[in-house]
Order: C-alpha cells, then structure tokens, then sequence
C-alpha cells in the first residue's frame, strides 16, 4: 500500500548570502534595480518607524508594522506591472508604496481616515484587507477577469502564514488551479500570526508544499533576500502571464515588531530566534553589504539618503495630517450608487443633530 | 410574448443578459451542463459556452469570492447558491466583502454582482433546503435583496438585478417555480428594485406579503371577502431597499395590517415592516399589526412543515385577530 | 469579594469554570501564551496548560465545528472569536451545526458550546472589529445570546452560559472592558439567561438598552430627570430568548419607550422589541416607540464613528420625541 | 530555483481485481469476514433499489442512492469499533446499516420524519450530513474529545469528491494534522458532484496527495474493492488509534445511480464510461467472483439469500411505514433543553389552531 506523504527536506531559493556574497547569479535586471530597491527599502524601514512614533503621539491610530519583510514585499512587487491587480492585506504597505501609493495616503489608513479606502486611479489595487484570507478570492476573480477579457494582465494575493489556515486560502488555490487562471499568491511566512508560531499553525515543515494540493508549483524562497524574491515573483508572474496558471509562493521572513501597536511581542517570542532575524538576517543589511561590494553604496550615501528620507517623511505626515477631517454625514454617501430613501432620512437626522449639537 | 412559469422567466432573463452583454457571466455548481438543480440556466451553456456558463467547484465562498473578483474587474457575474441554506458558508464574503467594497473604497471600486438563490418550503426538500434567511440580507448595508412571487417580476426584477452597480440577493421562491404561467414579454424590460406593489385593492386590511406568501395573501384575502373584510395585499417585492412609502400610504388607509413571512418570527423582515410603519403611521393604527410567519426553530422535516409554514387559516385568524380590535 | 473590570470578571470566571469542571476547555487565537488579544484568558494556559487552554489555526469555522465536535463528544468548550466581524466566516457551523443539532437528532445529541467575542464601537479600531451583529444569532433558533453590560453580570452570565446544555453566544463589549470596576464576588454565581433587568426605575419612558448601550441609557436617564422627565432603563441583557415580560411590564407602565443599539437600525433587534411590545402592550402605547441605534451603513471608520453611533443627544431627541407626543 | 510540484503517478492500492482474483495477499480477518460482507452488500444494493421504488410510487422523499459504493462504505465501516465516533455524509447509508443502524430507521430519512434524526443510543454515529463538508470538523472535535478525555477511540468522517473543494475540508485537515488527532477522512471519490465530474472540482489526478498539504499519510484505493478499502481503513484507524495522527483515505468509485431521486444522470454522464463501471468495476461481482473461487458461494445461496433479503425490506418498509405520524407541535420539542416562553406561546399557538381545523 503506497502511502502518499511528503519526503522532502525543505529546500530555500537563495541568491544573496546574509554577508552580502552571492549564493548563484543574480537575475537579469537586479544590477540596475539594486539601489533603487536599497532606497526604497531605507524608505520603508524609517516609515514603519515614524508611524510607530506617531502612533505612539496619539497622531495615528492602530498600526501593522512591516519591518523585516521589506524585501519580500518590495521585491515581489517588484516584478508585477503597474495595471496588474494587486489584492494586499493590511500588512503591505511597504509594497503598496513602492507600487505607486503615496506615503501621506498609506499613512490615512491608520488615522482610520475614510479617504484611505480611495485607491489611486492609476493602480489596480485594493485596500490592504482586514479580513484574513478574503483577499485571495478577489485575486482570484480579477485574474479569471483578466482570462475572459483577453488582457494579459495577472493578479497577485498578498498574505501571511497564518491566511493559509482559512477556508479561504484552500478554494482560491483550488478555483485558480481548476481554471488555470493567471494569479500569483504569494504568502509571507513571517514566523507568526499574532502569537502564534508557524509551527502550531500547520503540521507541513513548508507553505510551498501546499501547491501540490492544487496541482500547481510552489515555490519557497528566502524572504529577506530580495534577489531571490525577485526571481521567485518574476518566474510566477511570468508563469502566470503566459498561460502556465496559478504559482504559491511562500516567502520566508520575520517580523521585526510587534503584530500591530495593541500587541506585546515579549510575550510569545523567543529572544534569542529574535536577535538572529533581528541581525543576520535583516534584509537591509544584506542588500546594503552587497551594494558595498560593489561600490554601489558607502557610509556617506547612507547617511545623505536617510536626511533625504526624514524630510519626505515629514513632508507626507505633514500632508496626512492636513488631510480635511471626513465630514461625517458623508458615511452615507458610498453604501449604494444610489441612496436609497431611508438613508437619506437618517443623513438628514445625523446632520440636522450635529447642527444642533 | 409567450406564457412561461418562474422558472422559464428566469431562464429567460439570465438568456437575455448573456445575450446583450458580453460581460455577463453565470457561475455556480451544475449551472452549466446540468442547467442547474432546477433548470434555471437550461441550455445556456450549450448556447454560451462554457466560458461564461461555468460550473465550479463545491464551494460557496469560492464562488462569491471570485465573483466580486470578476465583478470589480469588469464583468457582471451572476452566481449562483445552489439552495439559500447553503448561503451561510459564503456570509464573510458577502457581509464583509461585496457589501462593503464601495464603501471601503469611497466609491473607487463596485461589485455588480447578482447572487441567486432558490428557497422556501412546502416542497418537501430534505435538511436545510427550505430556510427563508432573508433578514440576515436586509440587515447587512450594502446589499440589496429581491424576491419575486411571478413570472413576469422574476424576470424583470432579475434583469434590473444584473444592471444594479451594486450586489444584489436575488431570492427565487421554489414552491412559485412552476406554480403558475403568465404572460412573460420576449423583449427586455425591468421591474425596479425598492418598488412594492398593491396586488389586491383593499379597505380594512393590509396583507403585506414576499415571495412565497402572496399568492397565500390573495387566497386568504378572497376568502376574506366572503366574510365581508376587504383586504388590501401588497406584494414588497423588494426587502432592501424596503419601499415604505407604499407600505404606509395603504396601512394609513385601513389601518391594520398583517405581515406574513415564512422565515421564522424572531427578528424577522416581518419585525422591521412592524417597527417602520409604527414610525410612520402610529396614529393610524386601529390594532398592533400582527405577524404570521414560521416559527422560532429549525425548518422542520418534510413530515411536520405544513403545519409549521404561513398557511390560509393561520392569516385568516391574523385577519380575524385585527378585525376584532 | 474584589473590585474587577469587565475584562478581569471574564478572565475569573473562566478560570472559575476550568478550574472546577475538567471538560472545559478554551480555544481560539491567540488564547493561549498571549493570553487573548483583550487578556481575557490571561495566565489561564500557564495554569491549566496547553491541552486546555488552546492556540487554534487562523480559521473560525475550524474553531466553532471542531467545537462542536468537542461539545458533543464530552467536552465544554469555549470558543473565541477573536472579533466578531470575523464571525460570519462559521455562519454555517453556528447556524447550520451548532444551533440545529439537537433539533436534528430529536435530543440525541446537544451543544453546550459558549462562543464567546468581543464586539462594539467606541475604541477607534480598524474595520470590521466593531460591528454589532446580535440580530442574525436572534434570528437563528437553536441559539441563546447574551450580552452582559457590566462585571458582575458579565462574570454571572459566562458561568449560566457555561452551564447551559445548548450553544450560547456570549457577546463583550469591547468599550465596557474596562470602563468600570464593580463588586464581583470571588465565589461561583450564575446569572440565569433569559432576564432583562430593571436598572432604574421611572416613569414616563422606558429606555431599552443592551450592552455599550447600558450606560448611554443611564446617563441620558440622568440628563432627562433634570427636564422632569422620569426614565425607567433596562438592561436587556439576554437577547435570545428575550424576556418580553419585563419589558412588557415597564413599557405598560410608562407607555412610552426608546430602543437603543448600535447595531444598524434595519431589521435589528430593535425591531423586534418593538413588534414584540406592540404586540403585548398596543393599547398602552402613547406614542409609537423610537429606535435609536447605528445608521444603516457599513460601521464607519474611527475618525466618524462618534456622530454614527447612539449618543446621549440622539437618545434625549428621542426621549423628547415620545414625550411630545 | 527548486519547484515543488507533484510528480507522481497516481497509483491505486488493489488486493481484489476486477477478476475476482488477488493482486496480492489478502488482510488478516478478510477470510472470515468475506461471506458476510457479500451478503450484506446484496442487501444494501437491494435496499436501494427499493428506497427507489418506494419513492417513485411516492412512499418517500427524496432519496440518495449509494448504489455502486457498497464496497467503499461497508470495507470502511468494518474497520471501525462500534463505539468509534462516525460522521457520515446523507450517501453513507450502506456504511450506516452496517455500522448497526436498522434500515427501518435507515428509511426514515426519505421519509422527511423527524425521528430519522434520533439515532441509536449504542452508536456513536451522527445522522447523514446535508451541509458538504460541515461534518469534518465534527469528526476532527470529536477525535480531539478523545484524545483529551484518553479515551481509545477514532472518529471518522465520511464524505465525496465533491467535498474536498470546501473550506471546512481544508480546515479539519489542519486543525486534525496540527493537533495530531485520531481521526480518519475517508473520502469517497465517486466522480462526480452532482454533475460536475471530479476532474472539474480540483486540478489533482488525485484527493490522496492532498494529504501532503498536512504532512499527513494519504492512501489511495480502489473504492470497489472491499479487501483494499478493508485493508486501508485498518491501516488508517489502527495509526489514528495508536497517536499516528490523521489519515487521508482516497476511495475511487462511481456512483451508479442519479444523485437524488430529483437528478437525471444522463444528462451529464458518458454511457460509455458508465457501463465500464457498471459492469467490470462494479463491487459486489468483484467480490462474488472470488467467493465462489474459493467455494464459498454459489447461484443457490444467492437466490434463496435474495428472498431473504427481500423479506427482511419488505418487512423493514412495513415498520418505516407504520413509524406514527409525528405531531407537528413537536417541532418545539428540541430547539432547547429548556424550553422559552415565546417557543411555549408558539406551541399553543400551532395547537390551537390545528384543534379548530
Ligand atoms: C477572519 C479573521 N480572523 C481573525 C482575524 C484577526 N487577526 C488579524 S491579523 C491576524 C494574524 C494574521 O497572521 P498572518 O496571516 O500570518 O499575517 P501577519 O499578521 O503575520 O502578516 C489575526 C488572527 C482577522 N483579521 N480576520
Ligand atoms: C454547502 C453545500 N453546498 C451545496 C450543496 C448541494 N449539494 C448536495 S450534494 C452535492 C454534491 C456533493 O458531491 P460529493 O461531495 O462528491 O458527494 P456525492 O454526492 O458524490 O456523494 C451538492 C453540490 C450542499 N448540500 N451543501
Ligand atoms: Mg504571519
Ligand atoms: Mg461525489
């Protein structure tokens, strides 16, 4: 009797070393792109950051860190074009700027702006999703759209470890897999859904494996090196944009922070696993060492892009804040194209109360 | 025009939609070969193609997922959920995604979605075929829910569901499937969503009735007659957005009036009809409308669901009930 | 006897029920090492350990149907869902599995589940973690709903929940979690489901609150007394099943009332207090009963939660609304 | 970059072929046990049979023939203890008898009569699913009681192809794998949901391999070979029995007759394949070959053990039958233990009412 198990050692796709050497070539492409991702990176690292401060001011509301995956982030959606559909969850906003959304615009979503909802024209993206694991269904769709309609536009589902465990994970894979359908999903194994480790959240040493319930490839490859993401992303898009279907990429990664700023980290975490992610692993380092060695990069670049990137900084929370505070009878402006006879009755109430008031 | 039951009608509709507009799109389990468990989309896979007549895999989430998927990228899907009671494996999606989507994103994105759905009882359907779970829609914002009780509604309230810019629950009465034939224009036309519709002329009493439960209404109100109450009927037509409005205007008129619904009481549409038209014609009210409707338990088995559905006699004493005051 | 919070009352009475009865056992996110993302199950895995205090995967309907399967099989679980905006993931396996099993084996098999979540508005979270979704349990027969609006009763009602041989959704919250310490005894006490209460006598208007809306009631009750208008307040408490006699006996004697929740307003559970009461109490009505409650749109964002949600000015418009009629 | 994919070709655990001769040796106890099955399979494609009559000349409802999958349900049901926690699925009423459920009781389910759900108080069992997938988890609760409790008992669901494509099936794999609980999904792949063939509800050739997506065993039988899906259900509940964790069983069969009563197979049905699995493939002459190889039965046992059988529906169709009428006021029996007031004045209500009538 043949038992069907999984015999596999868990395997890595790896190109940066964490000292900055190469593990093989680096794709086509990345030479060009290097510094401009080690930037962009410098950006999102100090972003997180500020609105981490500004929270804790009291000048933003709930926020999700996502320092640690920023080459995962940056460098999967790296590899999309700017009219793919991009179905993020709440934790990719490093992804989603360097896509296109503005700074000040990502930080409205934290400030629990209703405005922060409004995404550019321009990108085919949604609001990072709340609800985990919804998000894979629309990608989904969007891809099976993009099918039907002829456009050789692909779909790409961002989410975490913790996403894999929901109904909905399993018939997105499924529906994508049955109708060969031009969607990337791609998961960023950060270690950790609130408190609770990947290790209790399924019983596979691997995501990627879970592609061979749906008959599609998977790949698993290291998360902070954002040369191996890259490739990884660039293969499944590729894949996905020319016919090949669906691609489960799982990206292995940490979280630096805390799950969001209601979490106490130091409760479920082990220090010592910390520090090692915390250090060898961080995915600026390693770019950063890499550029060095290529003279691409040195102290005084660093420390001109850093001033460079706090004014930014401040500038975008400068225009966040300035944002127009939301009337609110406008809350029932967007529930239907049409509004519906008792909806205007009660934005007539609400707005003759605050009159009064 | 032709005569056609509920069924052909919808049939009918769903034709006309795949035929005008490339964008329409019909998925859900044995939609396509099969024609569906009742044959509302008979045929129109052979016609369409398997492309836009597509039969998915087992899963409801799956299948409104994608849709709005499909839906904010350009297409008009129609899904469909096999039976309603099935309808709760897709609610996150539902709830928390179609209903919400133009809302989170200020109008930037919309899901022009149509979900159907057969219901209902007195059809003698095993477990959990026959629920009415129509309140859980109607008190969801951003929905809105439809349920025709003939022919030519069906089809005219289905194609005003396809062209809606925002998600529409389409609940389609199983007992009514074949119950009747009625004229049924070939042409396009809609029937418009948020519009009741008096069905019967009446002085004493107002029989407010969806779905399943007119053609309840119309017999217990000719009966009525006989016993000289002369019942207005009101076939809502549309639950979400509810059309008050007419609803009032006929309650202000006789001032009683009786709901009748076959989903079970509690909290039930039949509950907001009660508490809206106290708000709006108190003064008018000569006796506390009364509810008939299903019971507070499960739907229960084929053997014991007559006793427990909205029936005649049990109107009949609602009538008598508001009469008497 | 301690001062406790809310949050503590809960946290001692599950400690209360692990530590007496052996088949309890606790699961959801982050209940364990974290000890729940509120603290409710604080210290309770490094007391009871891992088997009973239990880290599940990210997946509600995982959470509700293995706990179902542990309710019938001998166990006393209690679920967390970890907001309830995520509870429509397991509809089906509340609606469908949970509230129906007793009902489909004819008492063969039963649920002594407690489903327990966090809900509410007023603490600025991010969407979909504070939308108010008790009607849809309310419509679900099979079900008990409670909602405890302070610590005593919060800590009383878990222990009934614990104890009661069929599912219970045991609602918090969120804004009441620690907005108040009160007297909770140490020993064991149960408050029975299925009691409203009086929290304070008047007049001319009862205030029907439940939940956050408890407090808001009292307050306006407060403002109202220095205009001379006297408000009798009741804590609902148990919404499912719904003790209409109390409420049935104030609003008779008032002859006035004011619903007040946050859930949306459309088929709420509002609505069925006021169809209820009209049903038992018309002919004392002076005045057609208002609802003040959230509007009928997604719960919005934080930065315009405040002027959605019922407030003590929407409820004194109210109370002078019934007044003047 | 290492993709994982799944390389394998199916394959297929067979101990009985289609010749009624052995691929290989048969299981301990399959000797002994063989005689009986066989007579209990004539009596379930029997009662079938008759449940078919009977609703067409309008004795019952609804009905859900099993017809073709006697092999799958009863080779599956022998390995369990009568005190195993079963979870079957509204086809599983071959499996259910065998198990100990009288098929006057067995009956009482078509017959839409509230007392089907009443099962016998010495079988662990649920009544048939109707909501796909929903008792999966039940079986993975159940199982987690258990192992708690240290009892020694398995629970076992049973379910389709069809079933596989659900959130919940993904969900009690996980919880089952990640907790490593005593519990074994059998699957009967018997080619179609409804309408919709297995090879358009999921991409895999296989269910068996999506036990990978767990780190969980998979096996794959043939579903109409009694010996092997006998042979793989011991397997599976001993490794569950004795800490092993969860197994995914795969039983490849065909479902001979319609869906439901209410369903019209020609409509999406091969004939041709159709008859491949009536004739060659089907169960009951697998096994009847080999019996009468070995002696142990012969066309007199089979006509006079036919009588047999026929007497024993005609007699259980009498009991279904005179099974009382139920009172409709006892809908109000078991919503609750206790029963509300509303629930009270409702009962009255619908008493009256039927007094006047
Ligand atoms: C359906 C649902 N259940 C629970 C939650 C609460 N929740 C928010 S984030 C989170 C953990 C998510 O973990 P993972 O998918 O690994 O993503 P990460 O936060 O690590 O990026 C949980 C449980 C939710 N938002 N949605
Ligand atoms: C959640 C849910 N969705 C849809 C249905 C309708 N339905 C009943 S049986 C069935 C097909 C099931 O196929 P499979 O799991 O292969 O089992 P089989 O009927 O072949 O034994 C469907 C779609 C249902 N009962 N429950
Ligand atoms: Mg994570
Ligand atoms: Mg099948």
């Amino acid at each position: 009797m043949e038992i069907y198990r999984w015999p596999g050692e868990p395997t890595l796709h790896q190109i940066l070393r964490e000292d900055g050497t190469l593990a093989r070539e680096e794709p086509p492409g990345v030479q060009d792109q290097a510094q401009a991702w080690y930037r962009f990176m410098v950006f999102c690292r100090r972003f997180d950051q500020k609105a981490l401060n500004l929270q804790r001011q009291g000048r933003l509301g709930t926020y999700a860190p996502f320092s640690g995956q920023e080459a995962a982030q940056i460098g999967s959606f790296a590899a999309l074009r700017r009219d793919d559909w991009v179905f993020p969850s709440y934790r990719e906003l490093a992804g989603m700027m360097y896509h296109g959304l503005d700074p000040a615009h990502a930080l409205l979503f934290s400030r629990g702006h209703p405005a922060a909802g409004y995404m550019p024209k321009e990108l085919a993206m949604f609001p990072g999703q709340i609800i985990i694991g919804a998000q894979l269904l629309h990608a989904t769709g969007a891809a099976w759209a993009c099918k039907l309609r002829g456009e050789d536009r692909v779909a790409a589902a961002f989410f975490g470890d913790g996403a894999t465990s929901q109904g909905d994970f399993h018939e997105a894979l499924n529906f994508a897999s049955v109708f060969q359908l031009p969607v990337v999903f791609f998961c960023q194994n950060n270690q950790y859904a609130i408190s609770v480790p990947v290790t209790r959240q399924m019983a596979t040493p691997t995501v990627a494996q879970k592609a061979i319930a749906y008959q599609i490839e998977g790949i698993r490859v290291d998360g902070n090196d954002i040369f191996a993401v890259y490739d990884a992303m660039r293969y499944a898009v590729e894949h996905a944009r020319s016919g090949g279907g669906p691609v489960l990429i799982e990206a292995v990664t940490y979280r630096l922070g805390p799950h969001t700023t209601s979490d106490d980290p130091t409760r479920y975490r082990d220090p010592e696993v910390h520090d090692a992610w915390a250090r060898a692993k961080d995915p600026l380092l390693r770019l950063r060492r890499w550029l060095e060695r290529q003279g691409l990069w040195d102290e005084d670049q660093e420390r001109a892009w850093t001033a460079e990137v706090d004014t930014r900084l401040a500038e975008a929370t400068e225009r966040m804040e300035q944002t127009p505070m939301p009337d609110p009878a406008s809350v029932f402006d967007h529930v239907y194209a049409q509004m519906p006879p008792a909806l205007r009755r009660q934005k007539q109430e609400l707005t003759d109360l605050r009159g009064r008031v | 025009m032709a005569e056609r039951t509920m069924i052909a009608a919808i049939q009918h509709a769903l034709w006309t939609a795949l035929a005008e507009d490339p964008r329409v799109i019909i998925l859900g389990e044995d939609v396509g070969k099969n024609g569906g468990v009742f044959r509302a989309t008979e045929g129109l896979q052979a016609e369409f193609g398997e492309h836009r007549v597509v039969d998915t895999p087992l899963a409801e989430s799956g299948i409104v997922g994608t849709a709005i998927g499909l839906a904010v990228a350009g297409m008009r899907p129609v899904a469909e959920i096999q039976f309603l009671g099935f309808i709760y494996e897709t609610m996150d999606q539902i709830a928390s995604q179609a209903a919400r989507i133009r809302f989170r994103t200020q109008g930037r994105f919309h899901v022009p979605l149509v979900i159907r759905s057969p219901f209902g009882g007195g059809v003698r359907t095993p477990e959990l075929h026959s629920d009415s779970l129509e309140a859980l829609f109607v008190h969801t914002p951003g929905l809105q829910v439809v349920m025709p009780s003939n022919p030519y509604d069906a089809k005219g309230l289905l194609l005003a569901a396809i062209d809606s810019e925002d998600p529409v629950l389409f609940l389609e009465p199983m007992r009514l499937y074949r119950a009747q034939r009625m004229e049924v224009p070939d042409e396009r036309y809609t029937v418009p969503i948020g519009t009741a519709q008096v069905v019967r002329d009446g002085r004493d009493v107002t029989l407010l009735a969806w779905g399943p439960t007119v053609p309840l209404a119309l017999q217990a109100a000719e009966q009525a007659a006989s016993t000289d109450v002369s019942c207005e009927v009101i076939d809502v037509r549309t639950l979400a957005p509810l059309d008050l409005d007419t609803l009032a205007a006929s309650v202000q008129k006789t001032g009683r009036a009786v709901v009748i619904h076959e989903a079970v009481r509690t909290a039930g549409v039949g509950a907001e009809i009660v508490a809206s038209l106290n708000d709006a014609v108190f003064y008018s009210l000569l006796a506390p409308i009364q509810r008939v409707t299903g019971y507070d338990t499960p739907y229960p088995p084929p053997l014991v669901e007559d006793a427990w559905l909205p029936s005649v006699p049990r109107i009949l004493r609602a009538i008598a009930e508001v009469m008497e005051e």
